[in-house]
């Protein structure tokens, strides 16, 4: 296991850390008058800049927000119920319904939980194949983040939807490339227990070359949104700030802890698939508000995009899967301890704590960790004190998915 | 002032944006009568409101009425209602029902690639100025009533696209106890796109199907062609506990009464709902700490004692 | 793991429990290590110690229900039913950024205590436990659903819980 | 700065001849001059609709409405008549004569503002003394339709976007005013032939030496952005937030007067900014008849304003007080100094 913590940072000089005060969720409203000073506005669950079904109660002041109460379940769809009943070869195509921008690394990280409990281990050319898909999958997830939160600060009808235009636009590109890889655009059923299920086309890798150089070269713009267009600036900038010791208390990992100046990413940490062979930049921030979180985004795409690179010249041969394929449902038999294991998702860490039955052919109880439902927690610390407005750039920079949220 | 029934989010509204909560009296029913001929004066016999049971598609339309109501003109109906039917099906305002990943497939229909807007269909947030309902995700129990009341928001005419086999059936998540299993079990759906999710090019594909059955339509029922009304497209009848899916030939047209009544129990269809929502009741006071705790921490205490 | 910290883990569950549960898990872990069972006394003071020794990061809880099982002539004396609650914390600063998870096991009407005083994350993560699996969360400053609406009946991911329920009107 | 000769920027001089009766009656003038300029302003207004989704297209790598009609072109026609076909619903909780005077009052007080502005020499309804007064004051009632709607809509998120607007409104109004003064107080006349006329002797104030003219342009033109709540001032209608603004509750033609009024409006704010600061119908040579002029100078700046909006993100609402309060009304009170200042040494109305 690799403890290199030597790694670059890429830290932005313009903000310090200062902690904001915490705010208490459960602030009590009985100093208000009733029905004079306080109303209620529910946020959702069909609003457009609640990133899906989402529902968040506030209680305002004017335009300022006393209290938050958020209400997510809109989209329960007992996922986990569903994988108890089902069998372990059957699980990989529901989960890539889970965080529907990133499948890839919700699909790889079940099949790990089930590596890992049965001792299999990855042939290396099935593991360098995952890396790279993760990381063209992170750039996907990421320029969808990155568009909607531009969307949520410039409106619909206004500047933001440029951005989320162009970035649908380049999201196009990995898609296809995918697209040619598995025959879906986004509900893979790529990664299997064991490797991997599809092996690269020959020829796929200068495609990917082309569009990785088409989105290096836009994203300029994206980052120079951010940074050289004032009002972004304003909207941004000292907004929703969350402090170090609140990110840690409520989970938070990924885009979001290294805004805040979580200096932790599993990629380099605690290294799976092929990444103890990468030399990996972590970038931290330190600001922990929307523009940090934006940034953090910009730049993790620049160096996803690095790795990629790297990744796609050096693919090495040999098989992409150790087992046989799955031929029936109970073809994939895992008997073990319980585990818990966990990749370095697009949004954080994303975790999967399995207990398989006795049997194994099942899980007896799967628990997913979502690092949206996390994220999506940070509503009722955050909101409080920030206007109206900012409630919606503050919500868009934390990227929830409701699929993960709910599940 | 009358309570507020129609709000387009679905919880939007409480009673501290409308003054008192009463019934509406004779004085407020005949201001209404008013204003209805005040406005129809003053907009040159637009369409003014009437009470509509939602339930029902027939949807009489009061500008062709008027139209056709003029000596010599009714001879031009079929002209006139190809014109609207022209204008509906080339003017769509989407109202995007977007739950989960086909909704991200529907963002992609409208972004560049695909580009709904070059057939002039543009997605507006409030289901009030909207169209077609694209139902794109999976509607769960906790979804379903929002889903059923933002739907009976959106002004006649209105269509509604399922997008996607979650919306069509439930697909894999069908038996799970807190989904819906196909969202044509309490809305009249006009168009199924099949795909887990659709490639955007299939809405686009599924909003032109709509364009034919617009054009092909009058009233909620078939009209032109010589289709018979029992020739409208409805997925296979799928029966899961009883549930019958409108359009099937033992269930009546609209929402059974216990649908309704879930749907209501948000509190915008009448004051004796206007309380039901979950918490607005106790926001000013301290919050309470939950029973099913109390309940434990009580009984954790008395096996304690004993 | 370093090992001042699993002795003070050690001797922190060597200390009886103020209270005894009334049925004490049969055989607990006595090595310190992954996926140990600790009382469910003990519970809320292992998760300060690890705090207080970087292990910071909030990652998860997971609640399982166990139904007694059908006496077999394998096991003639299979255990009563209960619940398993596991807890994650990582430690993100540490070398290796490693993750720590131990569980407890708790009597169908026992509760376990909240850590939301420490992890402010928990506060949803275990009220959707209680939500879906119906482990009760003592102290837990709001204990209500979470997931599912608020006048929903039982909790789905209990093994006793019919997959298919229907929920007049709407399945 | 060249001026034009006179004889190209009369209309009636340019029909041949003899002149119509009609035009020479005082109600007939004013009925064929308010035909002609109703037309012109509801007819650009309505395919700047379709220019602007075609616009914003391009930008965003789309095409835009191109399926209705040749190149999309009848895509208003289509959009309109289905607006009116649709339901008008009222919301149960509404107050109902206010929510159904709000649109008519929204397109009245829009529409008597075109009867003073002047697309040309004697292109115009009625060249009024008070015609700046007349059409700053219509356009500040529009706040009036706009509460309305957002009070009587009885919805939270309605009664949001009529504050905002109100609070917008009525601040931007004085910069606003205090930039159009500076015309007024060089010319000495409210009327604004008389304004365009002296630009045409005295050269476009826009280029005046030492700078009031090109400041009160750069303020009036942002105050009249946010007047007309284009972004990045739509804070009053921000989808992201309050989902529609006013227009919340709002369907079908009901709704569809809202956007119709914004374009008529903006487009009348072009013009009149064009009028007061760019020399109205005079050009910078003298070879094409006025009308081109002040058609092109207006269109120049409504396709301005559409370039704003596709490309700025929308300011926070105390962000845009704060714009106002602090820069704009200073820097308007400055214009009027330095215009009068002006008039003082170098010389002004005589």
């Amino acid at each position: 296991m690799s403890t290199d913590h030597a790694s670059t940072h890429v830290v932005t000089p313009w903000t310090a850390l200062t902690p904001p005060p915490r705010v208490d969720p459960y602030v009590d409203l009985s100093e208000f008058e009733a029905d004079g000073d306080l109303m209620v506005l529910n946020l959702g669950p069909q609003h457009p800049s609640t990133h899906g079904v989402f529902r968040i109660k506030l209680v305002l002041d004017g335009e300022v927000i006393v209290k938050a109460v958020g209400y997510p379940g809109y989209l329960h769809r007992g996922v986990e119920k569903l994988c108890e009943k089902l069998t372990f070869a059957n699980i990989t195509p529901i989960l890539d319904k889970n965080d529907y921008l990133a499948p890839m690394t919700s699909e790889q990280c079940f099949n790990m939980a089930l590596e890992k409990i049965a001792g299999v281990e990855v042939p290396r050319r099935g593991r360098w194949i995952r890396t790279l898909l993760a990381e063209l999958q992170r750039i996907a997830s990421h320029l969808i983040a990155i568009g909607t939160f531009a969307m949520d600060i410039g409106g619909a009808i206004g500047g933001g939807t440029n951005l989320f235009m162009w970035t649908f636009r380049e999201r196009e590109l990995i898609l296809n490339a995918f697209e040619e890889l598995t025959g879906s655009r986004f509900h893979y059923n790529t990664s299997c227990f064991g490797g991997q299920r599809h092996d690269l086309p020959a020829g796929w890798d200068l495609g990917v070359i082309k569009a990785l150089d088409q989105i290096e070269r836009r994203m300029v713009e994206y980052a120079d949104f951010g940074t050289a267009n004032p009002i972004f600036v304003n909207r941004c900038r000292g907004i929703g700030v969350l402090g170090r010791d609140l990110a840690l208390e409520l989970g938070l990992s990924g885009p979001l802890g290294r805004a805040s100046g979580i200096d932790h990413d599993l990629r380099r940490d605690a290294p799976y698939h092929c990444y103890d062979e990468l030399q990996i930049n972590v970038p931290v921030l330190t600001a922990g508000d929307c523009e940090a979180r934006y940034d953090i985004r910009v730049q993790e795409v620049r160096e996803s995009i690095r790795l990629s690179r790297q990744l796609l010249a050096g693919v090495p041969e040999g098989p992409i899967c150790s087992e046989k394929p799955n031929i029936g449902p109970t073809s994939v038999r895992v008997k073990g301890a319980p585990a818990y294991v966990a990749i370095e998702g697009p949004r954080g860490e994303l975790g999967t704590f399995l207990i398989p039955t006795d049997k194994g052919t099942q899980p007896y109880r799967m628990k997913i960790r979502p690092p949206s439902l996390h994220a999506v927690a940070v509503v009722e610390h955050l909101l409080p004190g920030n206007n109206l407005s900012d409630a919606v750039a503050i919500l868009g920079s934390l990227d929830p998915i409701m699929g993960e949220v709910d599940r | 002032m009358a309570v507020t029934q129609d709000d387009p989010q679905t919880d939007a509204v409480t009673p501290d944006a409308a003054p008192t909560d009463a019934a509406p009296t004779d004085a407020e029913a005949a201001s209404f009568a008013e204003a209805q001929a005040l406005a129809s004066a003053v907009l040159g016999g637009v369409a003014a409101p009437t009470a509509l049971d939602r339930d029902s598609r027939s949807y009489s339309n009061p500008l062709l009425d008027k139209v056709i109501s003029v000596p010599g003109l009714d001879v031009a109906v079929a002209t006139v209602e190809r014109l609207l039917d022209w204008a509906s099906s080339n003017s769509f305002f989407i109202f995007p029902m977007a739950t989960s990943c086909c909704g991200i497939e529907f963002m992609a229909a409208a972004a560049s690639r695909v580009d709904l807007d070059r057939m002039g269909a543009i997605i507006r947030p409030t289901p009030r100025q909207c169209d077609v309902m694209v139902v794109a995700g999976t509607i769960t129990v906790k979804m379903a009533p929002r889903v059923r009341k933002l739907w009976d928001q959106m002004p006649e005419p209105k269509w509604c696209v399922a997008m996607g086999s979650c919306a069509i059936s439930g697909d894999f998540y069908r038996d799970i106890y807190s989904v819906v299993p196909g969202v044509d079990t309490f809305i009249p759906v006009d168009v199924y796109v099949p795909g887990c999710p659709p490639n955007p090019e299939e809405l686009m594909k599924g909003l032109k199907r709509l364009q034919v059955k617009i054009g092909m339509q009058r009233d909620g029922t078939w009209q032109r062609s010589g289709m018979p009304a029992e020739a409208r497209p409805e997925t296979k009848s799928l029966k899961l506990g009883g549930l019958l899916r409108i359009g099937d030939p033992d269930r009546a047209a609209g929402l059974s009464d216990a649908q309704r009544d879930a749907s209501r129990s948000l509190g915008f269809d009448g004051a004796e709902h206007r309380g039901a929502d979950e918490d607005h009741g106790n926001l000013f006071d301290p919050p309470e700490s939950p029973p099913a705790s109390q309940a434990a921490a009580a009984e954790l205490e008395a096996t304690h004692e004993s | 793991m370093s090992p001042e910290l699993e002795a003070e883990i050690a001797a922190l569950l060597a200390d009886p429990p103020a209270d005894p549960p009334a049925d004490p898990p049969a055989d607990p872990l006595q090595v310190i290590a992954e996926g140990m069972i600790v009382p469910a006394a003990h519970h809320h003071a292992l998760a300060t110690l690890l705090k207080a020794h970087g292990y910071g990061l909030y990652v998860t809880v997971a609640a399982s229900h166990w139904p007694q099982e059908k006496a077999s002539r394998k096991e003639p004396n299979p255990p009563p039913e209960r619940f398993e609650v596991a807890t994650v914390l990582r430690n993100p600063t540490a070398p290796g950024a490693p993750a720590f998870w131990w569980s407890v096991h708790l009597a169908p009407a026992e509760a376990i205590d909240s850590i939301v005083d420490l992890f402010a994350g928990a506060d949803w993560q275990e009220r959707e436990q209680w939500d879906l699996v119906g482990v009760v969360f003592a102290n837990h400053p709001n204990l209500k659903r979470l997931m599912l609406p608020e006048d929903w009946q039982g909790h789905p991911l209990r093994k006793d819980y019919a997959i298919d329920t229907p929920h007049a009107p709407w399945r | 700065m060249t001026v034009a000769s006179n004889a190209s920027n009369s209309f009636i001089m340019s029909l041949p001849s003899p002149v119509p009766e009609i035009l020479t009656h005082p109600v007939g003038h004013g009925l064929v001059m308010g035909t002609i300029i109703l037309t012109f302003f509801m007819l650009i207004s309505a395919w700047s609709i379709w220019f602007e989704r075609r616009f914003a297209g391009r930008m965003q790598s789309r095409v835009g409405p191109n399926v209705v009609g040749p190149a999309g072109l009848l895509q208003p026609i289509a959009d309109a008549i289905k607006l009116l076909r649709k339901e008008n619903l009222v919301p149960s909780g509404a107050d109902k004569v206010l929510f159904w005077l709000s649109p008519p009052m929204t397109l009245f007080f829009t529409l008597a503002t075109l009867a003073v502005i002047p697309l040309s020499e004697d292109l115009l309804v009625a060249e009024l003394d008070i015609g700046l007064l007349w059409v700053l004051a219509f356009s500040g009632l529009l706040l009036f339709p706009t509460w309305i709607a957002g009070w009587a809509s009885n919805n939270k998120y309605t009664l949001f976007a009529s504050m905002r607007a109100v609070a917008q409104g009525i601040s931007y109004e004085i910069p606003l005013l205090f930039s159009a003064i500076v015309p007024v107080v060089v010319v000495g006349s409210l009327s604004i032939s008389d304004i365009v006329r002296y630009q045409g002797e005295h050269g476009w104030l826009l280029f005046w030496p030492l700078g009031p003219g090109a400041l009160g342009f750069l303020i009036f033109f942002v105050a009249s952005l946010a007047e007309a709540n284009r972004i990045p001032f739509d804070v009053p209608e921000a989808e992201s937030e309050l989902v529609a603004g006013v227009t919340v509750e709002y369907s079908g033609m009901m709704y569809g007067l809202f956007p119709m009024t914004e374009y008529v409006h903006t487009l009348i704010t072009s013009a009149l900014a064009s009028a007061l600061f760019l020399g109205g119908w005079y050009g910078p040579f003298g070879w094409a008849p006025g009308v081109h002029w002040m058609v092109g100078k207006t269109l120049f700046l409504f396709f301005v304003i559409f370039w704003a909006r596709w490309s700025l993100v929308r300011f926070r609402s105390d962000q845009l007080m704060r714009l106002c309060w602090v820069w704009l009304v200073p820097l308007s009170l400055l214009c009027v100094c330095g215009a009068a200042l002006w008039v003082v040494y170098v010389g002004g109305v005589a």
